[in-house]
């Protein structure tokens, strides 16, 4: 007999600069199906992967054909803010949830009531950073982000937090988002002699600046390099080098996490993808599929997006990541941040947590 | 069979256009021809069909007895050809210097004889191409052809521009390459009268195929003759 | 009283680096002139016809136009005011036709150059006159052929149908004849000289026939200066001349 | 003698020949009945085919100052931008209600800014090469990228300008979820527009457009106006890319830094040299066949689809002259032949 | 003040080799070829896997890379190239950039869609004093190979004959044909020359930047401005004009980090409008 079917679509950057972000979205929501079957209250669940290669007209139009005619009961995905943010009035007229994997500016949640994010935000990812240095003896501090709105939400954090505890951020430095060289920018962190110095790039950029932290010899001057876990990004963090090892960042997910849910997610995962480590991405993906099967469950099959939107409201699991849960009245995503260092382990380097500040929110 | 070039039942055009048709000629070491005809009626085609850069569709091109129908224009230019084209082609980003010891072979034509023969020239070496008059231009083309040592000069309108004194001094220069280096030549000119007494015989060609053959004296005497074959109302040199 | 100046020069200097391709040339000529220009390779003919056509930009000295200085107007300036110009080396538009050329001709010297809403043809007076300048030279035959792939000598009568599609006052011909055939050449000089009488003519040529044929005057260039000006039968006689240009050509006057 | 006479039959054909080119044909009218027939045919596909009219007027403009003026631009995208931003801007603070957010004003908005910045920039381009005109071009589009990035206050920075809800197309179509208005809506745009460049081209502006292309130094020995003619071209491209800009944020109601990057003004280009540069149809046969193929491989292999696209320029390059105009020249010329055979 | 002007010159210095066979192909023989990221790319993923795979040390992949990417090149030239000699450059364009598609879903293919990131050698890390001012050893590395690079493609080209045999191909092959010149020859082998300096630059990058598919869009119009303020005439114009051009940028994010992101953009905007034929192009070239 014909299963009566259920569409989700997810839209993501399989191309182009941020291509690496969709792979991995892709690849955990592929996992957590392959895990819990593809079967729901009764309903087949169908993926539909769509390219929008980065640009937000692409996202706005594929959620559109997607809602009228896939008659998709899910969107989700968005690899950047402005993807997300162009396809929230397409959600709220077609009363349709949005589920975000990875984009992680605050605000977007808020633009539309079908929205429900499983990925992270960075204040919430950035203030544990900014909490852990204030206690660990750092006084001064320069941010060095990526100039776009993520990076200034964590700048932003990061200040807040840090001056509140006590610390002074001698410099704000911006670097422009598509820029292959920080030398100016690291000489001039250098030049102003903090104890420390933050960073956030975006996924995929960590490497290059890395590389040139690296390289200028920040941390032999008696710098501490500090950020958040997107620097030192799972993805990429076994070819960046020795250089890295005892770099602290903050974040919501480690393919180190110590938990029997992480261990057999990474084993699976690795199998699955060609030894392809997953990263904070793919955890978005995997959980944004959590929360799309865990509320088909709720309404038991009743695919009504407004309905749906409630049922996801307060749901709370165990993740790959530690426990987490969708706040009910913000619909964002709430869950522990850990503080790790970069450290080698079985020859490999990982993000080692060890310390955890628990139910972080993701906004208010 | 001291045919030096050798033309069989050539057929060539450009690209879908067929240009002429049944070409048939020779040319000894040593000799000159005059090349005459109308405007558009093939003579740069047969210059270029000569030098490899039209596409041929019949016919075979024999240079001193071998076989140089298949070859590449730059094949046959290292194997003795040396072309003086119609509209120049200086090479505008090269110095004039640099425009003739770019495609220069050993040989007796040497930079210095060059610059002899054409004095101009050596004052302006320094020039880019496309710093010279006209006429200077027009000397460059025939030096840089010179350079090249060839056995064969094909020379399509050699004289346009030149100042009359110079025109006097070149043709006596072709003159003696021709008779003394045993070079031979194909000289394509629009005035009869200047070519005629210089080359040995001379071809006419109407629509694409050759509509006289004959040596040069006889035609040049005979001013209606060369008017009739070549269809010209007026009677040329006469005033 | 004597006839009006319509083109003139005043210590004219252009120089290349160190090459001075134009030396300190004054010149007049005046409505109606049939002038001839001519002189060795390189003496600075060209160079001097750039320079009164605004081509080049002279380094020292004036040009007039009908009484207005016109050292530093643009070249587009001084073909509206009647100045115009055949090129030794065609300056064609390969992609278009003869006919569409000489239409935007004889628009741009209307001033309806800039008309966009009608279309090309609309004018129907302009395409009798642009069929008539083509029949005028012989080549009605390729009026929609495109211009580049036309055989070197009809490109050469195009050149010239555009600078009379001008309707010049003083029209300056550089080597028009060049790569056409001898007896076209009488041709193109007849229809040169059927302009209106008080159009002013310079020729530049190499082929001595047409010059003697054609000009009440003639100057010779040498080395970028004057060398000397005279009646044809002056020139054709100065043994200086003889000399440096003419060689052993025989002259008929 | 006097000139009263009748016309030669020269002259009778040469007028016949010129006023000919600037007829309809019948390919031309079938052409737009399809596009027409498109909102029946692919009732599934209308936002996908609102963005290709809109594409298809990028590709326009730059087809105007490319294909017949000759001025090689790789900054198409930053009127285009620009346009979107000016529209958008005015449909946010117009609320929905004021006129400001009325969708046609806001395309003579977005056309007049980016015509306005469009003549202001226009003097760079008058000189220089192809590879200058180029680099200069993108160097202003790279430019106005950075100035939208910069001016968060009023852009929204890298996040995109949100909230842009223009009121009904003439106070009578409201925009729809099926996209059904903004299709009629970009399409007419689209038509009248090029109704527009076609006269444009095809009268002796046009033409001149073509002669600058081909020798400028004979266009100023005629005495043409030369700069004032590029002026005026690069100025009304400009025009054109900003109301298709415009279009785009009414009909996505969105603007983002995006719209004005490099690949906006590099996939204009790319489109009309796909479709055959110089002939009008070029850039709307280009954006049609380049985005279905994008939308078509992009569903079979979202990861690959680009190598597919590759091959195809390649081969099109590589076995055809003037792109896909050139590719049906050739077509059409084979069956005539055939036809004549036969 | 002397670590910015030296990070100026070293961020000039990886324009500058990433750029230098476009200066060849593009400067010298006149082809738009937009797909030199590619090679630059082939000649930094061929050092990748080298490192990666086979160990093979970092200084023998430099050549490796040279004569892969010039393989590659003369390859492609042979087959496809060639063809697009005479054509205008929009369909160089046009081509070049299906070439950039194909090779960017290839590597994609094979290598994934993350970034891959070679590990410089000890010997060629760290930093060391220089008048004061500290630089990284592998900044003067790179900086020392540029010079030997800028000095000899320099004297081959202007004391050869190959040279102006080269300039007169680009200026009319046919006429070039004409005059004995083997056109076809003098292309493949500059063409496979200017691939294989790419795939040194790609190599060279990897000591700096990393590498993921879309390398050669992400990079292209860095390149290209380094060309056109430099001029296309020679090798030593794209020289100084990216050693200005990474002055200025790093002095500028240095300096006034407000406008840091204009500084490249506007210099080639006014520099070309100054001098449309580039900074440093032969005065009397055309
Ligand atoms: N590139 C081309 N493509 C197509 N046809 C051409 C081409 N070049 C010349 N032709 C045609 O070939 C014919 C012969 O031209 P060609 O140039 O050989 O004549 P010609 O005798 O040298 O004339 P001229 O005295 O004007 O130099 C002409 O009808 C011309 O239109
Ligand atoms: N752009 C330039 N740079 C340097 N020298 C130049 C330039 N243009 C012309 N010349 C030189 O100026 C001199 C005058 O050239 P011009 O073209 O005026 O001569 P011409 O009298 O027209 O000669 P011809 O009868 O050969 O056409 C020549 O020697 C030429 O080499
Ligand atoms: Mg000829
Ligand atoms: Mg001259």
């Amino acid at each position: 007999c014909a299963q009566e079917v259920v569409k989700v679509g997810l839209i993501l950057p399989m191309t182009g600069p941020s291509a690496s972000t969709g792979r991995q979205i892709e690849a955990g929501a592929r996992l957590w199906m392959a895990q819990n079957g593809s079967t729901v209250a009764g309903k087949k669940i169908e993926l539909i992967i769509k390219d929008d290669t980065g640009a937000a007209d692409q996202s706005k139009r594929l959620a559109t054909e997607l809602v009228v005619n896939d008659k998709v009961a899910f969107l989700g995905g968005f690899g950047l803010t402005p993807l997300a943010l162009s396809v929230g009035p397409v959600a709220t007229q077609a009363k349709v949830p949005a589920v975000i994997m990875a984009a992680g500016t605050s605000t977007i949640v808020a633009s539309s009531p079908y929205f429900v994010r499983t990925s992270f935000t960075l204040p919430q990812n950035t203030a544990p950073m900014a909490q852990w240095s204030a206690a660990n003896g750092i006084k001064t501090v320069v941010t060095l982000v990526s100039d776009y709105g993520p990076g200034l939400d964590s700048e932003k954090a990061f200040k807040a937090e840090f001056e509140a505890k006590g610390g002074k951020v001698l410099e704000s430095l911006r670097a422009p988002l598509m820029n292959p060289e920080f030398a100016a920018f690291l000489q001039k962190a250098k030049d102003l002699k903090p104890d420390a110095l933050f960073l956030f790039v975006p996924s995929g950029q960590g490497a290059s600046l890395m590389k040139q932290v690296g390289e200028r010899e920040l941390a032999k001057s008696g710098i501490k390099i500090i950020g958040t876990g997107d620097v030192t990004d799972d993805d990429q963090l076994n070819g960046m080098g020795d250089a890295l090892i005892g770099m602290i960042t903050s974040h919501n997910y480690s393919a180190a996490h110590d938990s029997p849910e992480n261990k057999a997610y990474v084993a699976a995962f690795l199998k699955a993808n060609n030894n392809m480590r997953p990263n904070f991405m793919s955890v978005g993906g995997f959980d944004g599929m959590a929360a799309i099967y865990k509320a088909l469950e709720k309404t038991k099959g009743d695919t009504d997006g407004t309905k749906l939107v409630e049922a996801m409201k307060g749901l709370a699991w165990v993740s790959p990541r530690g426990p987490m849960s969708i706040d009910p009245a913000t619909r964002d995503v709430t869950q522990n941040v850990y503080v790790r260092e970069v450290k080698k382990v079985d020859g490999q380097l990982y993000n080692v947590e060890f310390a955890t500040i628990a139910n972080v929110k993701g906004s208010n | 069979m001291s045919d030096l070039l050798q033309l069989e039942n050539i057929a060539a055009g450009y690209g879908e256009a067929q240009v002429l048709q049944n070409i048939s000629f020779s040319l000894k070491e040593g000799e000159a021809l005059a090349l005459l005809g109308r405007n558009g009626t093939g003579k740069t085609t047969l210059i270029n069909t000569i030098i490899g850069l039209t596409r041929r569709r019949n016919g075979t091109i024999h240079l001193a007895g071998a076989d140089i129908t298949k070859m590449r224009a730059d094949q046959r230019a290292m194997a003795g050809i040396g072309w003086v084209p119609q509209e120049r082609n200086i090479f505008r980003s090269l110095t004039v210097e640099e425009n003739i010891t770019a495609v220069a072979t050993s040989g007796p034509w040497t930079l210095a004889r060059i610059y002899q023969m054409f004095p101009r020239l050596a004052e302006r070496k320094r020039n880019l191409g496309t710093q010279l008059s006209g006429g200077e231009q027009q000397m460059l083309a025939v030096g840089r052809a010179l350079a090249l040592n060839p056995r064969v000069l094909l020379l399509d309108e050699p004289l346009e521009g030149l100042a009359p004194i110079i025109v006097d001094e070149l043709l006596a220069a072709i003159r003696r390459i021709v008779v003394e280096e045993r070079m031979a030549a194909i000289i394509v000119e629009q005035s009869a009268r200047k070519i005629l007494p210089l080359t040995e015989r001379a071809i006419i060609l109407d629509r694409g195929t050759i509509v006289h053959e004959g040596p040069s004296p006889e035609l040049a005497e005979d001013a209606v003759r060369l008017a009739n074959i070549m269809g010209i109302a007026g009677t040329p040199g006469a005033h | 009283m004597s006839p009006r100046i319509l083109l003139e020069s005043r210590d004219l200097v252009k120089r290349f680096g160190g090459i001075t391709a134009t030396d300190h040339v004054t010149f007049s000529l005046p409505e109606g002139a049939r002038h001839a220009l001519i002189g060795p390779n390189g003496a600075g003919k060209t160079t001097f016809i750039n320079l009164l056509s605004g081509v080049l930009t002279p380094t020292s000295g004036e040009i007039f136009l009908d009484g207005a200085n016109v050292t530093h107007w643009s070249a587009r300036k001084r073909a509206h005011a009647g100045l115009a110009r055949t090129f030794q080396i065609n300056q064609l538009f390969a992609d278009l036709t003869p006919i569409e050329t000489l239409m935007l001709t004889i628009a741009e010297r209307e001033g309806e150059g800039s008309s966009w809403w009608r279309p090309v043809g609309a004018r129907t007076d302009f395409v009798d006159e642009a069929v008539a300048l083509l029949a005028q030279l012989g080549i009605s035959d390729i009026a929609h052929a495109r211009v580049g792939q036309l055989a070197y000598g009809k490109q050469r009568l195009l050149e010239i149908a555009v600078a009379l599609a001008q309707k010049p006052k003083v029209l300056l011909l550089d080597e028009p004849a060049a790569g056409v055939p001898e007896h076209e050449r009488e041709q193109i000089l007849d229809v040169v000289a059927a302009l209106p009488k008080d159009v002013a003519l310079i020729l530049i040529e190499h082929d001595m026939h047409l010059v003697f044929r054609f000009a009440k005057s003639i100057s010779v260039l040498v080395n970028g200066g004057l060398f000397v000006e005279g009646t044809p039968d002056e020139i054709a006689n100065d043994p200086r001349v003889r000399q440096v240009y003419l060689g052993e050509e025989e002259v008929h006057v | 003698m006097s000139n009263i006479t009748s016309p030669s039959p020269e002259a009778m054909r040469a007028r016949a020949v010129l006023l000919g080119r600037s007829r309809w044909g019948v390919a031309e009218i079938i052409f737009w009945i399809l596009a027409v027939a498109c909102y029946w045919l692919f009732p599934t596909k209308l936002s996908l085919l609102s963005e290709i009219a809109i594409l298809g007027l990028v590709a326009l403009s730059v087809d105007l100052v490319l294909g017949y003026a000759g001025i090689v631009t790789l900054g198409q995208g930053a009127f285009f931008g620009i346009g979107a931003y000016a529209a958008g801007l005015a449909a946010k603070f117009g609320m929905g209600t004021s006129l400001w957010s009325d969708p046609v004003i806001g395309l003579f908005i977005g056309g007049g800014v980016a015509a306005v910045i469009g003549f202001a920039t226009s003097f760079l381009v008058l000189r220089g090469s192809d590879m200058t005109r180029l680099m200069v071009t993108l160097g202003v589009a790279l430019i106005v990228d950075e100035v939208v990035n910069q001016m968060k206050w009023l852009t929204g920075g890298s996040d995109g300008l949100q909230g842009v809800l223009p009121s009904a197309v003439l106070g009578i179509w409201e925009f729809d979820l099926f996209g059904r208005v903004a299709f009629v809506y970009s399409l007419v745009v689209l038509f009248v527009l090029f109704v527009i460049a076609r006269a444009l081209v095809k009268s002796p502006f046009g033409l001149s457009l073509q002669a600058i292309k081909g020798n400028m130094l004979r266009t100023r020995a005629i005495g043409m106006p030369v700069n004032a003619r590029l002026v005026a071209v690069y100025t009304v491209a400009a025009f054109y890319a900003g109301v298709a800009g415009a279009l785009a944020a009414q009909t996505t109601q969105f603007a983002s830094p995006d719209y004005v990057a490099f690949h906006r003004s590099a996939d204009a280009m790319l489109m009309l040299v796909f479709g055959g540069a110089g002939h009008l149809y070029g850039g709307l046969l280009g954006s049609i066949i380049f985005r279905t193929m994008q939308d078509v491989l992009g569903n079979i292999t979202p990861q690959y689809w680009q190598f597919w696209l590759g091959v195809t320029l390649v081969a099109l390059v590589l076995f055809v002259r003037g792109g896909i105009l050139g590719l049906l020249d050739n077509m059409l010329a084979a069956w005539r032949r055939k036809g004549g055979a036969s | 003040m002397l670590t910015i002007l030296l990070d100026g010159i070293a961020y000039g210095m990886l324009l500058f080799i990433l750029a230098v066979g476009l200066c060849v192909t593009l400067g010298l023989m006149n082809f738009i070829n937009l797909a030199h990221g590619t090679f630059a790319m082939a000649g930094g993923y061929l050092t990748i896997t080298l490192m990666q795979k086979a160990g093979v040390p970092f200084l023998l992949c430099l050549p490796a890379a040279f004569i892969f990417a010039a393989a590659l090149g003369l390859v492609l030239e042979r087959t496809l190239y060639r063809h697009l000699y005479d054509k205008t450059h929009l369909d160089q364009v046009l081509f070049s950039i299906g070439l950039v598609f194909i090779s960017i879903a290839m590597v994609d293919y094979a290598y994934g869609a993350n970034q891959q990131i070679v590990n410089l050698p000890d010997y060629l890390t760290g930093r060391f004093s220089f008048l004061g001012a500290s630089i990284g050893v592998y900044r003067v590395f790179v900086i020392a190979i540029c010079g030997l690079l800028v000095v000899s493609l320099q004297l081959a080209l202007t004391m050869t004959r190959f040279g102006s045999r080269l300039r007169a191909a680009v200026d009319d092959g046919r006429v070039a044909r004409g005059m004995g010149i083997d056109v076809t020859r003098i292309f493949a082998v500059t063409f496979a020359v200017g691939s294989g300096l790419a795939g040194l630059g790609g190599a060279l990058g990897t000591g700096i930047i990393s590498f993921d598919p879309t390398f050669p869009l992400k990079y292209m119009i860095y390149f290209l401005i380094v060309i056109s303020v430099g001029g296309t005439t020679t090798i030593t114009g794209p020289f100084l004009a990216a050693i200005l051009l990474g002055v200025a940028d790093v002095a500028g994010k240095y300096y006034v980090p407000a406008v840091g992101g204009f500084i490249i953009y506007t210099i080639m905007v006014v520099v070309l409008i100054v001098r449309p034929q580039g900074l440093f192009a032969r005065a009397a070239a055309k």
